[in-house]
């Protein structure tokens, strides 16, 4: 119980004392940072320790609060805040040399600290309303992690908590239905059908918040513009790693223990996966800005995550909160490399980029397996859990519903998700690291021991988790929620791993073998003339035909114009009769007196007769 | 009845008044009317048929009196009435001196 | 600005003094017949303003003047207060606006505890009050001129 | 009988017409004197809740009732009073506070603290008075002093706003009237307490006939519902808060129009008259539009204070939305524990808005002070160059849009989950979608003025923070905005709200507890 406690209120209390030490201070608040962000691992590991339970804790003189205060502790809840105990470990080791610039953020540890208490409260409360509270708490330090320094940035952050906010606002909407409706707002005790208007409307509301914090679609416009402009240990922390962790959490809790599915709910789940893959991959393809390719990516994984929990099977949740903690690992790593790259570079367009695998080989290395995690190419982490969501979903289409009928849509959507996934890192991989160097980059140098620690760390970390999935991983990590797993297919992790190992040694052999002999080594011939600039194709120019292509060329012409941005939608409809009702204000004193009389008339009219 | 209904066209004169009267001086004079129109209102509810003015006197202690709640809270309108007027005069001089013009077509600086 | 003519002056003078003394009239008899502080205050304002009128204004004497009218309303209705705490005080700290003087005869000018008190400070204050309104708008009047 | 019930009236009353007299000899005197009584009226407004339960009644003049008829002006200090009372006090003395460094730029610097003296005396008259005619008296007390602050500057707009102010309030005012005059005419009675009884026990006479109740109730909503600037009686709103000084911005915003306006509408149709399901249907109504109107036109403003303004119109409506949900459910005979939590949202979202929207409107004249400026197009990278303003700003702005933990987000989740427990899921609905739209203008208004670039413009101009008045008030709001989250706590709640709520809910117990029959 104790442990619980400090879970959450130590971060808070250290994160609100760290206001009152000067910004000029920083290292030190990192270092303190540091220190608490170690202490709530350490306790997060005693609380997975913990039987599982539900707690009541006292608050001090008040018996009316203390009803409230139940927090839940199961393996679910357990689960999510191990990973969030250590992720916040590993982003506060990295932010204590990232966060120097000029341009830091003010208050920043602080606000990650809370963020940090913030989220093990939301994930322990049984409560909604005590979850609300930690929820949108956690909207505002997101606000707050990122620094309006000019017009772009400041607008990401209006737009992310204005988004955030709806999604809070509506969440209270569903968490009030859902009180009216079951009789109490304890997690534990509600259980009802997504039947009835009533009902479905709780479930959709409930749903927005989840979505929104996720990042899925529509809901997801939040996440590109606000990695873009965020410091990457921001970006890598909240949107990338600990938003997937709660909204997807919260979505399991939706699915499994707040709400009976029903077929339509299933197949709506299913629908808004399957868009938030395909929508999200397609237009991180096109990006240039690797930040917003990678704040795209963000959004495309939740789309598998929420496949598979819509699965609503035990294998299909399992898949989906395995690759929630998958893409957390790896999603949090790339943007720590991007966080690298950024600020040795100074850069973010992947066109001026290049070349750097040699400078930064430690980044490279970490960027490169999470880019093969999160394509799916065996034997990393990624493609274990999106091989369990294949799995559920063929799985799934042995069941008589329409959307079970559907399953070859959801699988064949999925598949090509990954290859596109796979497609846009290689323009990553391919535009930071390999290819020619740019100008302007040779003086560039790895990155310090602090920030390529972490990266390294999540990198054998995301190995580890493919390699030893079926038999360690899973059994310790998720079964405890979902209960025993029986899978369709088989996949031996294991020998697949010896046997890409090997193939990967033979490979270079052969590699070795072959530079053994003295080649002569000249440029290519090409008529006489010497190399040009020009003649070297940035790998990026291929990416270039996908937005021409005729039948995504409107699509893409569409969403530059903000068409499926439910943000900006809103903001035009809201501008609109803003202006017609400001017309209305002309500043004339008898067209005022006279809305007052026809007010008054009107009433009497309306009341009287 | 029908004085009353007199009264009650005094306050809708006045209305009429605030909202075409473009002049601010009018529309002053306007609100005056609609406060005068409710003062007739008041003392002409605290009426009784046959009443004198409320003043206790000798030998007329137990006479019909008229009402004399209405009247002291005339009274406390028309100085509230005086007050107001005074204001609103003491404001359009200023803004007289501002704009200059007393015409409310031109008074419509703060809109939207 | 110059005064009106001499006759209007004149009957100014000759009029003045009798206005005032109706308005005091008005004012000391208010708990006995129609009218009272109000009332009164208005007819002595009423006498002041005549004066203005057809004298003329000499602004600097004018503007000392409304500051010694401010002086007397504000001193009148702490005076009205006061009364009104003194009923506090006297009926033992309950009672506010308590009628703590005796209440005499009725008829008489001398009754009604402390309502004629109350009456002179109120007409005091009212009178003050109109001619500062007054004064004040005439002031303004003169502002913009320059 | 509690003797000091009449000091609320007597002290700032009095300290006006003192500062008059001294004010002139002594200088500083009425910047000295103000903030001292207003905080009195802190401490005795804190005596009374802590102190007193149930309804104290003071009989003005000592007046015993002759009979069944009440012949005293009665004061009355129960639950509701006690909160208004703080809200305006509290919110007053802050105020004050930030004007003695504010109002240096104006000449006749003297008459300010007189004229908002005279607007305090007037509001704790409002709120004390249990009589409808003091209440009328003291309102124009209260509304005429506002008047005239608002054209305190003499400066064109001001002026132009307060023109269009004392019209629009001046017809109002005798619409009120005429109401009254109304219920004189019918009932012989302007106790309130006494006209309910007569209301509600010969329900055969004139008095109580629907059609008499209905067309009273409509002049009532008409003329006190323009002084809480409710849809449709709103358009002076923007025009006078905006101009004004911003410390009475503050004050009208925060606490006049919930003084004169939202208090004496649910005194009234709470306690006065007979609920009824009409006519709480509309005022609901009228609330929900006035929410949503507000918002909408809130959302397109580029000067910083008319934006604020704009959105007290949306926040009134959100305080009349869930009272009226309280009396909707009351009228129909509901649940009272649902009506109890719908009054209580209502309730603590008039304490948080006095106290947020007065953290506002005192940030957005700290910034108006160093930039010269309202135009948010103007201004931006201001957070670089002010630091206390941007933060004390940025923590009114989220409480107002309702992000936890401050006090913003509790009352409006109080408010719609009252909403959807009274099963009106529509007004719940539109309640969250205006907390929508009021984040957005709210983040418009922090990006515009606070971010959206490095702030070098100001950097070069030497802007300096304001000075410690200034800066203390807003601090101190600010630190009001988180501490009143507490009051979501039923015990703490049980000591400031819980008796407002309870004089509401238990509505036709007031005029037994008034008169004693």
């Amino acid at each position: 119980m104790i442990n619980l406690q400090y879970l959450m209120f130590l971060p808070i209390g250290i994160g609100i004392i760290l206001f009152i030490i000067p910004e000029s201070l920083k290292p030190i608040k990192g270092v303190f940072n540091l220190l608490v962000s170690g202490a709530v691992l350490y306790f997060s590991f005693l609380v997975f320790k913990m039987n599982s339970g539900l707690l009541n804790m006292e608050c001090f003189k008040f018996p009316s609060v203390s009803k409230y205060l139940i927090f839940n502790v199961d393996n679910l809840s357990k689960l999510i805040a191990l990973f969030i105990g250590i992720f916040g470990f590993l982003f506060a080791l990295y932010s204590l040399s990232y966060i120097t610039k000029e341009k830091a953020v003010k208050g920043y540890y602080s606000y990650y600290l809370i963020t940090l208490g913030a989220a093990f409260g939301a994930v322990f409360s049984d409560n909604l309303i005590i979850f609300i509270f930690f929820w949108g708490i956690l909207g505002l330090t997101l606000y707050k992690l990122i620094k309006g320094y000019d017009e772009e940035s400041s607008s990401a952050a209006k737009k992310t908590l204005v988004l955030i906010g709806m999604s809070d606002s509506v969440l209270i909407m569903g968490i009030g239905i859902l009180w009216q409706l079951a009789g109490s707002c304890n997690m534990s005790e509600i259980n009802i059908a997504t039947t009835g208007t009533l009902g479905i409307i709780a479930f959709l509301a409930l749903l927005v918040g989840s979505f929104t914090k996720a990042g899925a679609m529509p809901f997801h416009s939040w996440v590109p513009d606000y990695v873009k402009k965020a410091p990457a240990s921001s970006s890598a922390f909240l949107p990338a790693s600990l938003d997937k962790l709660l909204g997807i959490y919260f979505l399991v809790r939706i699915c499994k223990d707040i709400f009976q599915l029903t077929d339509w709910a299933t197949l709506m789940l299913l629908i808004i996966g399957a868009v938030t893959i395909i929508g999200a991959v397609m237009m991180a393809l096109v990006q240039h800005n690797y930040k917003k390719l990678l704040g795209y990516h963000a959004v495309s994984q939740v789309g598998y995550m929420i496949t598979g929990i819509a699965l609503g099977s035990p294998l299909g949740i399992a898949a989906g909160m395995f690759h929630m903690i998958n893409n957390a690992l790896y999603k949090g790593g790339l943007f720590l490399t991007a966080g690298s790259v950024e600020k040795r570079t100074g850069k973010d367009n992947l066109d001026e980029l290049g070349g750097l695998s040699k400078m930064m080989p430690l980044t490279f290395f970490a960027a490169l397996v999470f880019a093969l995690s999160i394509s799916g190419i065996p034997p990393f982490n990624g493609f274990f859990s999106k091989w369990m969501i294949y799995q559920g979903i063929i799985d799934f289409g042995n069941g008589t519903g329409l959307a079970n009928k559907l399953w070859i849509v959801w699988l064949t959507l999925a598949v090509l998700g990954s290859a596109l996934t796979l497609a846009s890192f290689i323009k990553l991989i391919a535009g930071i690291y390999l290819g020619r160097r740019n100008k302007g980059l040779e003086k560039v140098k790895e990155v310090s021991f602090l920030m390529w620690l972490p990266q390294i760390i999540i990198a054998i970390v995301c190995i580890g988790f493919g390699i030893f999935a079926a038999k360690l991983v899973i059994p310790y990590l998720i079964e405890p929620v979902t209960g025993k797993l029986d899978y369709v297919g088989i996949w031996q992790s294991q020998s697949v791993s010896i046997l890409i190992l090997v193939s990967i040694v033979v490979g270079f052999l052969i590699y070795l073998y072959g530079n053994m002999k003295n080649h002569r080594v000249s440029d290519s011939f090409i008529g006489g003339e010497k190399i040009q600039e020009e003649t070297n194709f940035s790998p990026l120019d291929f990416y270039q035909t996908i937005k021409n292509f005729k039948f995504l060329s409107f699509f893409y012409k569409k969403a530059e114009k903000k068409w499926f941005d439910i943000y900006d939608v809103f903001k035009s409809m809201i501008l609109w009769f803003n202006k017609i009702f400001s017309l209305a204000h002309n500043g004339f004193l008898p067209r005022y007196v006279l809305w007052y009389v026809a007010g008054l008339l009107i009433l009497l009219i309306i009341l009287i007769f | 009845m029908i004085i009353y209904l007199l009264c009650f066209i005094l306050f809708l004169v006045g209305l009429y008044g605030v909202i075409s009267k473009r002049n601010l001086i009018k529309i002053i004079i306007s609100i005056a009317i609609m406060e005068y129109s409710i003062n007739l209102f008041f003392i002409l509810i605290g009426y009784v048929e046959g009443g004198t003015a409320p003043i206790i006197t000798k030998g007329f202690e137990n006479a019909k009196f008229v009402d004399p709640l209405p009247q002291a809270m005339i009274l406390t309108s028309i100085v509230i009435g005086l007050a107001t007027t005074a204001l609103l005069l003491a404001v359009a001089i200023r803004i007289y001196q501002k704009y200059g013009t007393f015409d409310i077509n031109k008074i419509k600086d703060l809109k939207g | 600005m110059k005064g009106m003519t001499f006759i209007v002056k004149k009957i100014t003078q000759i009029i003045c003094p009798i206005i005032f003394m109706f308005g005091l009239y008005i004012i000391v008899h208010g708990h006995l017949s129609p009218g009272g502080g109000f009332a009164g205050g208005v007819i002595m304002a009423g006498a002041f303003i005549l004066q203005i009128l057809a004298n003329g204004k000499i602004l600097p004497k004018l503007r000392k003047e409304e500051e010694g009218l401010e002086f007397m309303e504000s001193a009148a209705i702490l005076g009205f207060l006061i009364l009104a705490g003194l009923g506090l005080l006297i009926s033992g700290g309950v009672v506010f606006f308590a009628n703590f003087l005796d209440k005499g005869e009725l008829g008489k000018l001398i009754s009604g505890g402390f309502i004629p008190i109350e009456n002179i400070v109120i007409g005091a204050e009212v009178c003050a009050a109109i001619a500062t309104i007054f004064i004040a708008m005439v002031v303004y009047k003169d502002e913009e001129k320059k | 009988m509690n003797s000091l019930i009449p000091l609320f009236i007597i002290i700032p009353l009095g300290s006006a017409f003192v500062m008059v007299i001294l004010g002139r000899f002594i200088k500083n005197f009425n910047k000295f004197i103000t903030p001292i009584f207003m905080l009195s009226l802190v401490y005795l407004t804190f005596h009374f809740i802590i102190n007193s339960e149930g309804s104290l009644i003071y009989l003005v003049g000592g007046h015993e009732p002759v009979g069944d008829v009440p012949i005293a002006i009665y004061l009355v200090m129960d639950g509701l009073t006690k909160l208004i009372l703080l809200v305006i006090s509290l919110v007053g003395f802050l105020a004050i506070f930030y004007s003695l460094s504010y109002t240096k730029q104006y000449t006749a610097e003297r008459k300010f603290y007189v004229l908002f003296s005279l607007m305090i005396a007037g509001m704790n008259g409002v709120v004390i008075s249990g009589d409808i005619f003091n209440i009328f008296v003291f309102l124009e007390i209260a509304a005429l002093s506002s008047y005239a602050l608002i054209a305190f500057g003499v400066e064109k707009h001001q002026l132009e706003a307060s023109f269009k102010y004392q019209v629009l309030g001046g017809v109002a005012s005798l619409v009120i009237l005429f109401a009254i005059g109304f219920i004189y005419w019918n009932t012989g009675t302007l106790n309130i307490a006494d006209i309910s009884r007569q209301l509600n026990v010969n329900s055969n006479s004139l008095a109580s006939v629907g059609v008499f109740l209905k067309f009273i109730s409509v002049l009532l909503i008409a003329g006190f519902g323009l002084k809480a600037a409710i849809f449709p009686f709103h358009s002076w709103l923007p025009d006078a808060h905006s101009s004004a000084p911003s410390p009475i911005s503050a004050m009208l915003s925060g606490v006049l129009i919930k003084a004169v306006g939202i208090y004496v509408i649910i005194r009234l149709f709470f306690n006065m008259f007979p609920l009824s399901y009409e006519l709480s249907m509309t005022i609901t109504v009228l609330g929900t539009i006035s929410m949503i109107i507000g918002g909408l036109l809130a959302i397109g403003q580029w000067d910083i204070k008319r934006m604020l303004a704009y959105s007290s119109i949306s926040q009134i409506g959100y305080i009349v939305l869930g009272l009226g949900i309280g009396m909707l459910v009351l009228a129909t005979g509901g649940d009272k524990a649902v009506a109890a939590l719908s009054i209580t949202g209502g309730l603590f979202h008039l304490l948080n808005h006095s106290i947020f929207k007065g953290l506002l409107f005192l940030s957005a004249g700290a910034v108006e002070y160093r930039t010269g400026t309202r135009d948010m197009r103007k201004m931006g990278g201001l957070s670089e160059v002010l630091p206390i303003t941007s933060r004390t700003s940025l923590i009114g702005s989220l409480a107002i849009s309702g992000i936890p933990p401050f006090n913003g987000f509790f009352s409006k989740l109080i408010i719609i989950i009252a909403a959807i427990q009274a099963q009106y899921y529509v007004l719940a609905f539109l309640a969250v979608i205006v907390s929508v739209i009021t984040i957005a203008y709210f983040m418009k208004l922090q990006k515009y003025t606070f971010y959206n670039n490095d702030g070098s413009k100001w950097k070069d101009k030497k802007i300096k923070e304001v000075p410690f008045s200034m800066s203390f008030s807003m601090i101190l709001l600010s630190i009001l905005c988180v501490i009143l989250s507490l009051l979501v706590i039923p015990e703490v709640r049980s000591v400031f709200l819980q008796p407002a709520v309870d004089v509401l809910i238990n509505a036709t117990d007031y005029s037994t507890n008034i008169l004693g029959i």
